[in-house]
């Protein structure tokens, strides 16, 4: 047992921090504020997944919160992915001279959300509940779409517009699955034993009604998967990429997805212990496969860049589903250690796509050419995380794609894994096509803005992140491999 | 058996929500349908009532005047404000027919019954025949938002939804105990607010609410 | 081997070059002689490209001024690998002089490298003429290369080896059974390529002076002096290695296989006999028909293929060797 | 304890000097020619490391290796993501290849790179560097992870190479086309080692092919296929190969020679580990037949669009798949002789195909190297436009005169030997009693002998055109120097290897040989082993006997008699004079045969293969008169590539439509949007209802 409640603290830290922001005289208070909250809670983290890695799970006394492996990686993840991009958001819109100057009290709001977005996000990592966890979720939505909006501009509001409706349309579906789930613990024990506690719900699990859980799976996928993009339930996610800050871009990307496939990873938590039960699986796979097909032809002809990173996003989310579908220890390692690759990648990827469209002006990629030589350091940074992105060895992403590709193999999946490897073929294809004519080429078609910038900030960003994007794919340290086996143990025992 | 009058009242309170939402359905007038929105929450609310009433969960009271204050009070009282501030032209303009909407309904009514039919009854659990009412009254909410022009009405649709699950929880599982009640419900009321604030941007920005302007983000 | 051996067999090498590059004109005339029989006319004298041969090595040479180390380099490894391949074609004694070192495939490759010098030197000179005799030649040798090869595969296929010595003694120690339908298709093929491969008629009319219709002639059309008559001398010995070899696997009888003065006297004579006979019969052949069109002999080629590989199909479903 | 053993310490020296080229290669910032030669240097030294290790390989044969498990992974995915290094037999054979090759062709980069330093546009030298790296990474490699992670970084950086000229877009699109087409064989390459491993259960090539029996009769057939995909591609069979006549050309001319020298040859290792080392066994008669057919139709594909060309990289490219087709014939002869259980003809043939593809990559590196100091020194690739060059350029026409005859099969020079070794093993055929091997092996000699038949033709095209007559532009005009002595030396190195190959191959057969039958298992090839004068094999009581040196000492004696004969009393030197022109006027470099007018008879005569269609450019005023003879003008012969046409582009075009009209389902409209979500809600309920208490 520990001195103290680590994971209140980090409930309590974001929302802390916020409260600072809001009465900050200052930019430089402000951000220094925002960019302390990102930084307390990740060391709050990483105490308590030192905790988790020694004593199991964490419970706050109530049971309605509690850590365990599954959503330590959840809470590892969006600890780096938050501390990343609050911190580049100090150079991004942080002062007068940043690329996207705001004025004070709209960078207080600006800091305010993010760190609320972050607090809800940990409230769904930390949540011991599907309703709790439901209602997180709901959070993230609200606080997000305020982000997504945060430029007034016509486009922001129609993003934010599509992406409110969208995605509280399917949580309500998630709420109503939720409560079938509920319903069906209520028919196999009574009202009396009924409960949405997930550790309630696994021993129950072998006396789960299936067609109830069914009934109960189509609402969450439909639900949870429009959250996590999986196709066709997507089509929001381009529109609120493209349309937000930078740093929110990344960290929808990078964190908000996860937060839904982890909702979605409690519910598999249960179905797989019901004997004979492998709807979930289907529908993993279904949805998987279909997004990383639909994505690949998406990117072959999108020349925007954060849009691009989207289809991306949904591609990968696709990768991680099949993982999961695929199952077994070597499916769903691949597919925990594919989210915390995908998160490091796509996050470095939307913040050094930040810089290179802050000089050149533009985020069609048609018109930037030359890039490599014009801004060297961005430009080898966006060469290697997409070479990463596209799934080259040896980085990370390889790494967890082939395990899954292993998994998938292995279990007799081959039609899946082949239509998988397809799918990648063609995305590697378009990912090149679009980022080597940025890159490549001998001299920019149009100026680059050669104004000096701060870059402090930036660089600390992206070099937090790119050792993960770099390294892990040789050599993943051993509490972290520690961590995703007992993660895995959480799912399928 | 003295059960039966108390159950089949709650049907009935059942039958009413349903029927708010069918004729929500076809109904060409805004403001109506911010009314009609209103008397489900109402029933809903006596809904929550009678199962606190019926099954001693007291807990449903408090439930019942949440929603009874919030839904079918506050927020509808916000609507009209709304409507009014936006100037929100009175008559609901649809992507289908009238006639298409009310058979519409009827489909939804027979998918959820078909669907959640077959499902074995649970002794255990009363009123398990409102699971199919709730059903149809979700994808009638779904139908009304992926098919009403105004973003205005898209919010009412949700609203709907809501109340869809709301039965579901109220009738099935006697809620889902007070922290998650008032949960769902705060989460209800920020919802209200941030689509208002949105509606007032895109009001701002478009000079509408009809969410058809909303097409400049393609491909 | 024992030195007295060796001595021997360098003995043999000296006196089969020396027959092979003798009698090479020789023949040539013979063809000639046999043409203009049968035409009716009293043709030049039989010695007649001795003395064309004597005349042209006296005589100076000139070189195009564009042209380079290659058009002086080209006849001489021409000629010289003509020269080296008459070793390893048994001509009156078994085993050929050099038959240990190589088989007909080495033949076909020094054949090969001969045409291609010519070839070569035939762009040097940056004339028309050159080119399109150049192309041609490379063309027809490029189509009749297979039949070569599948015709050395249906050859050896009884004896179990591409070896020229090995053939020609398995095919005179079996008797009359050697004359199998299966080696009949293939010396039919083997008699095209041998037709193509020495520019005679109906591939390519070595009598001609019309420079469009020409092959080989276009080729050296630059050439005087001793390059000439290499060159000259060159196509003779080509065709006289290619008609031995016809020979000695047609009809391997009377070939010596060993050391003693009768056996080779009367080889001697039987390969006079054999040769002069083939060309005779090749003059007689050209006489009966015209040139062809160039691309007609595509149609020649894939002629002696199918001869070829029927004769290989041939060879095991009659199940003879 | 790791350092006294010595293969350990060599592999890791030339691994190190490698990164440190790369390092030096990348951070060189100063733009003079001898900035790039530490690193050129360092990669030489990397490449003398690596010889030595394989020469000791090859000396003392037995496998090393030593394992190196990545941290974590071991406990985290079960012995998959391990990599384990090591060097084999054949991995040797392949290793001193690229040690040869590689080394002569950083020789020739040290005075190539002097043409790009002024233009910054990447660290050409640093890069070959890492490429090296890869390709020796590869070979050794012993694990599925290792060999995958190798192999795509060598894609990766040979993309880089190829598209260092990167600021023209035809070298930007030929690089994506060799990069994406890559990219998706080595999800080929991907499958049949997961497949291997998920099958076996192990994930080291050693384990591999000891578990290699457990594998289903369907399964080794997917491995095959899927290897066949993946390394075909990178080998550049056809119709695999299209990728190969795009990168070559838009490649700097080092570049070209190492990729066509050595990096496809990668392929060819892979395709012989697959089935050979990891399946082993008995392979079934299709495997075989299978690559005999692909290596027919790479050989008859390759050569024949080869005569089509007049860009002279190009050219080289496709004689690239040609010559992989020849390797491929007898690969599959081989494994067709292993199902038909005759090891000593598998050994034989596939000694012809090591030994091929050691020929090929030797002439081909020279070949490539000539046609840069060519077409680098006057500016273009095109034929057309060259000619005249032999006079300025001699050395350089020398070696590519040599070994035009080489990769023609010509005696004294390697490429003969190689084929005639083909040539007797395919003979074999005639020993095993089958008739259908018969007459499909006879056949194939036909094919095999057209082949080198068309290359000789194409050759002598090549050479003529581009070195000999006048020059037939301004840009060959403006040649005047010889290409740096660097390359010179480079080019003779190469010519040199190519002779001695042919005259004594001993020196490489003998070691080779050893390796070959012990990949099928049969007993050592017997020949009387006599340095240059020995004979090669004949295996059983088949086949012929090749002295090649007494040939090649005929050849020269006979040249040097003829040579005295002639300069016998001829003591002045030959005046010059025009050529004869019919007598119409002074021949101008208008009238040489062209390249197109001498590939003309065989696009004739295959006109149904090519397609070609040629119309003519009428020059000056007015439009030629039909009927007429004289038309002014000239002709050009556009050839398309029934593949390219027919095939690939057909599906890129269809990929693409089909992406546009998909992403029309982002239409905007969030009604449209809402209206998924119904349908896929409506969906999944009906499969539900339908599947009712069916689904599990």
């Amino acid at each position: 047992m520990s001195l103290l409640p680590y994971d209140l603290l980090l409930l309590a830290t974001p929302v802390v921090a916020a409260a600072l922001v809001m009465v900050a005289p200052s930019r430089r208070v402000a951000n220094s504020a925002a960019v302390a909250g990102g930084v307390v809670s990740a060391v709050l983290v990483l105490l308590l997944l030192s905790e988790v890695l020694s004593g199991g799970s964490v419970r706050e006394p109530y049971g309605l919160l509690a850590v365990d492996a599954l959503s330590g990686v959840l809470l590892l993840l969006l600890a780096i992915v938050g501390l990343a991009s609050v911190v580049y958001s100090v150079d991004y819109l942080g002062w007068e001279d940043s690329p996207h100057p705001v004025s004070l009290e709209r960078l207080r709001r600006y800091h305010t959300f993010v760190l609320l977005f972050l607090f809800t996000m940990f409230l769904v990592a930390e949540a011991n509940n599907l309703g709790l966890l439901w209602i997180a979720v709901e959070g993230t939505t609200l606080c997000s779409a305020l982000l997504v909006g945060f430029y007034h501009t016509k486009r922001a509001v129609e993003a934010s517009w599509k992406y409110l409706v969208l995605c509280t349309v399917g949580l309500v579906f998630a709420l109503f699955g939720t409560l079938l789930l509920y319903l069906a613990s209520e028919a196999s024990v009574g009202p009396a034993g009924a409960s949405l506690d997930w550790n309630v719900l696994i021993t129950l699990a072998p006396k789960l009604d299936p067609g109830l859980v069914r009934l109960a799976l189509v609402f969450l996928f439909i639900g949870y998967g429009t959250k996590a993009g999986f196709a066709p339930l997507h089509v929001w996610l381009p529109d609120a990429h493209s349309e937000a800050p930078t740093p929110v871009s990344a960290l929808l990307s990078a964190g908000l997805l996860k937060c839904a496939v982890y909702a979605l990873l409690r519910v598999d938590a249960i179905t797989v212990r019901m004997p004979g039960f492998s709807f979930a699986t289907w529908l993993f796979l279904g949805f998987g496969l279909l997004s990383v097909l639909l994505a690949a032809l998406f990117i072959l002809v999108q020349r925007d860049l954060k849009r691009l990173l989207a289809y991306h996003s949904v591609e990968h989310m696709g990768i991680i589903s099949i993982g999961i579908g695929f199952g077994g220890f070597l499916g769903l390692f691949g597919a925990l250690f594919h989210m915390i690759n995908h998160a490091a990648t796509k996050a470095t990827l939307f913040l050094a796509g930040g810089n290179l469209s802050a000089s050149a002006h533009t985020k069609d990629l048609e018109e930037v050419s030359g890039a490599l030589t014009a801004l060297p350091a961005t430009g080898t940074v966006l060469l290697v995380g997409g070479l990463a992105l596209a799934g080259v060895p040896p980085f990370s992403v390889f790494t967890s794609e082939f395990l899954i590709l292993t998994a998938g193999f292995a279990s007799g999946d081959w039609a899946a894994s082949a239509l998988l490897l397809l799918a990648l073929a063609i995305v590697f294809g378009g990912l090149m096509m679009h980022l080597m004519r940025a890159l490549l080429g001998a001299r920019p078609h149009q100026g680059f803005s050669t104004v000096p910038r701060r870059f402090l900030a930036t660089a600390l960003a992206l070099g937090l992140l790119f050792p993960i994007v770099v390294g892990l794919g040789l050599l993943l340290p051993s509490p972290l491999s520690e961590l995703l086996r007992q993660a895995v143990k959480v799912v399928n025992g | 058996m003295s059960l039966a009058p108390g159950q089949q009242l709650l049907e009935v309170l059942a039958a009413v929500v349903l029927v708010t939402s069918w004729i929500s359905l076809v109904h060409r007038r805004v403001a109506a349908l911010v009314r009609l929105y209103a008397a489900q929450s109402a029933a809903m609310a006596a809904v929550a009532g009678l199962v606190a009433y019926l099954y001693n969960a007291p807990i449903l009271y408090l439930t019942g005047a949440t929603i009874f204050g919030l839904n079918a009070v506050l927020i509808p009282t916000v609507l009209l404000r709304l409507q009014r501030d936006l100037r929100v032209p009175d008559e609901v303009n649809m992507l289908v027919s009238v006639r298409t909407s009310g058979l519409a309904g009827l489909g939804c009514l027979l998918l959820a019954v078909a669907v959640v039919g077959p499902l074995t009854p649970y002794a255990e659990i009363p009123a398990a025949g409102l699971l199919p009412i709730s059903v149809t009254v979700v994808l009638i909410g779904l139908f009304l938002t992926s098919t009403r022009r105004k973003a205005f009405t898209q919010v009412i649709g949700m609203l709907v939804m809501a109340n869809g699950v709301f039965l579901a929880g109220l009738a099935l599982t006697f809620g889902l105990g007070l922290l998650l009640e008032l949960g769902v419900a705060a989460n209800l009321l920020i919802l209200a607010i941030v689509g208002r604030l949105f509606l007032f941007r895109m009001k701002d920005s478009f000079d509408t609410v009809d969410a058809d302007a909303l097409r400049a983000l393609e491909g | 081997m024992t030195p007295w051996e060796i001595l021997l067999t360098t003995l043999v090498l000296a006196a089969e070059l020396a027959l092979a590059v003798g009698l090479a004109p020789l023949l040539t005339s013979v063809v000639r002689r046999r043409k203009s029989r049968s035409q009716r006319r009293t043709g030049p004298s039989m010695i007649q490209p001795y003395l064309d041969l004597a005349k042209l090595w006296g005589k100076g040479t000139v070189y195009v001024e564009s042209s380079s180390a290659v058009t002086r380099a080209a006849p001489l490894i021409s000629f010289a690998s003509l020269l080296a391949a008459v070793p390893f074609v048994p001509w009156f004694f078994l085993p050929a002089p050099l038959g240990f070192a190589g088989d007909l495939i080495v033949v076909v490759g020094l054949l090969a490298l001969s045409r291609f010098m010519t070839a070569v030197a035939a762009l040097d000179a940056g004339s028309t003429f050159g080119g399109m005799g150049s192309t041609r030649d490379m063309w027809i040798g490029a189509l009749f290369e297979p039949t070569f090869l599948l015709v050395i595969f249906a050859w050896g296929a009884p004896s179990g080896s591409t070896q020229a010595s090995t053939i020609v003694l398995h095919g005179a120690t079996l008797g009359a059974a050697h004359l199998s339908p299966a080696l009949l298709l293939a010396s039919a093929a083997f008699a095209l390529l041998l037709l193509a491969e020495t520019g005679r008629l109906p591939v390519d009319n070595p009598a001609t002076h019309l420079e469009l219709t020409m092959v080989h002639e276009a080729m050296v059309l630059e050439y005087g002096g001793r390059d000439l008559a290499l060159i000259e001398l060159g196509q003779s010995l080509r065709m006289v290695l290619l008609l031995e070899l016809f020979v000695a696997v047609l009809l391997p009888w009377g070939i010596a296989l060993s050391f003693g003065l009768a056996a080779l006297a009367l080889a001697l004579v039987l390969l006079l006999v054999k040769l002069l006979a083939a060309s005779a019969l090749l003059g007689e052949l050209e006489t009966r028909v015209a040139k062809w069109r160039l691309f007609r002999v595509a149609d020649l080629a894939v002629l002696s293929w199918v001869l070829a590989l029927g004769s290989i199909s041939l060879t095991y479903l009659v199940g003879v060797g | 304890m790791i350092l006294v053993d010595l293969p350990v310490a060599l592999y890791a020296l030339s691994l190190l000097s490698f990164a440190l080229a790369a390092l030096a290669g990348v951070t060189s910032r100063s733009a003079s020619v001898r900035a790039a030669h530490p690193s050129l240097a360092l990669s030489l030294v990397g490449l003398v490391f690596g010889g030595s290790l394989a020469v000791l390989q090859l000396g003392a044969p037995s496998a090393w290796g030593s394992e190196l498990v990545v941290p974590g992974f071991s406990a985290a995915a079960p012995g998959i993501t391990v990599l384990d290094f090591g060097l084999t037999g054949l991995g040797a054979v392949f290793l001193l290849l690229l040690a040869v090759v590689g080394g002569v062709v950083v020789l020739a980069s040290l005075g190539y790179v002097a043409r790009f330093v002024h233009e910054r546009r990447g660290p050409l030298a640093g890069l070959i560097g890492l490429f090296l790296m890869s390709m020796e990474l590869v070979i050794t490699s012993q694990s599925v992870f290792l060999f995958l992670l190798a192999w795509e970084g060598m894609t990766l950086v040979s993309y880089f190479l190829v598209v260092h000229e990167h600021d023209s877009w035809e070298v930007r699109r030929a690089g994506l086309f060799y990069l994406v087409m890559s990219h998706a064989a080595a999800a080929g390459v991907l499958i049949s080692l997961v497949l291997l491993g998920a099958g076996t259960g192990a994930w080291t090539f050693s384990s591999i092919a000891a578990g290699a029996g457990r594998l289903g009769a369907w399964q080794a057939g997917a491995v095959f296929v899927a290897a066949l995909i993946g390394f075909g591609t990178k080998a550049g069979v056809a119709p695999l190969h299209v990728w190969l006549p795009e990168a070559h050309p838009a490649a700097p001319s080092n570049v070209s020679a190492l990729m066509s020298g050595v990096m496809i040859k990668m392929g060819v290792y892979g395709a012989i580990l697959v089935p050979f080392e990891l399946l082993g066994g008995t392979p079934p008669l299709w495997w075989g037949f299978t690559w005999i057919g692909l290596g027919a139709l790479s050989c008859l594909l390759g050569v024949l669009n080869a005569i089509a060309q007049h860009d002279l990289k190009r050219l080289l490219a496709f004689h690239s798949v040609e010559n992989i087709g020849i390797i491929f014939l007898a690969l599959g002869a081989s494994l067709v002789f292993l199902s038909l259980g005759a090891p000593l003809l598998a050994a034989l043939s596939l000694l012809a195909g090591l030994f091929h593809t050691w020929n090929h990559a030797l002439f081909k590196a020279l070949l490539f190297l000539g046609a840069g100091a060519a077409t680098g020194s006057a500016g273009t690739r095109d034929m057309e436009a060259l000619g005249g060059l032999a006079r300025r350029m001699p050395y350089t026409a020398l070696f590519f005169l040599g070994g035009a005859m080489a990769i023609s099969g010509l005696p004294p020079l390697n490429g003969f030997v190689s084929e005639w070794l083909l040539f007797q093993s395919l003979f074999g055929a005639f020993t095993t009693g089958s008739l259908a091997t018969e007459v499909v092996f006879t056949a194939v000699a036909g094919v095999l002998a057209l082949s080198s038949g068309l290359a000789a033709y194409c050759f002598v095209k090549a050479f003529g055109v581009t070195f000999l007559a006048r020059p037939r532009s301004e840009a060959a005009r403006s040649v005047v120097r010889e290409a740096p002595s660097s390359m010179t030396a480079a080019m003779g190195a190469l010519f040199g290897l190519c002779l001695l190959l042919g005259v004594a191959p001993f020196l490489l057969l003998g070691p080779i040989s050893t390796v070959a039958s012990g990949l099928v298992g049969a007993p050592p090839i017997s020949y009387s082993a006599g340095g240059a004068f020995g004979s090669l094999p004949r295996p059983g009581s088949t086949g012929g006997s090749l002295a090649i040196g007494v040939v090649a000492l005929g050849l020269a004696a006979g040249l040097l008699v003829v040579w005295l004969l002639r300069r016998m009393g001829s003591g002045h030197a030959a005046p010059r004079g025009a050529a004869w022109d019919c007598g119409i006027d002074a021949p101008t470099p208008r009238m040489e045969y062209t390249a197109s007018g001498y590939a003309q008879p065989i696009l004739r005569l295959f006109g149904g293969f090519y397609r070609a269609s040629s119309h003519l450019e009428p020059r000056g005023p007015g439009s030629p008169r039909q009927g007429s003879l004289a038309k002014t003008g000239h002709v050009e012969v556009e050839v398309e590539y029934p593949l390219v046409a027919g095939f690939y582009s057909p599906l890129t075009v269809a990929v693409q439509s089909l992406a546009r009209r998909v992403s029309r389902l982002q239409s905007g409209g969030i009604h449209a949007y809402l209206g998924y979500m119904v349908l896929t809600l409506i969906g999944l309920l009906v499969i539900l209802r339908i599947a009712g208490g069916g689904a599990p």
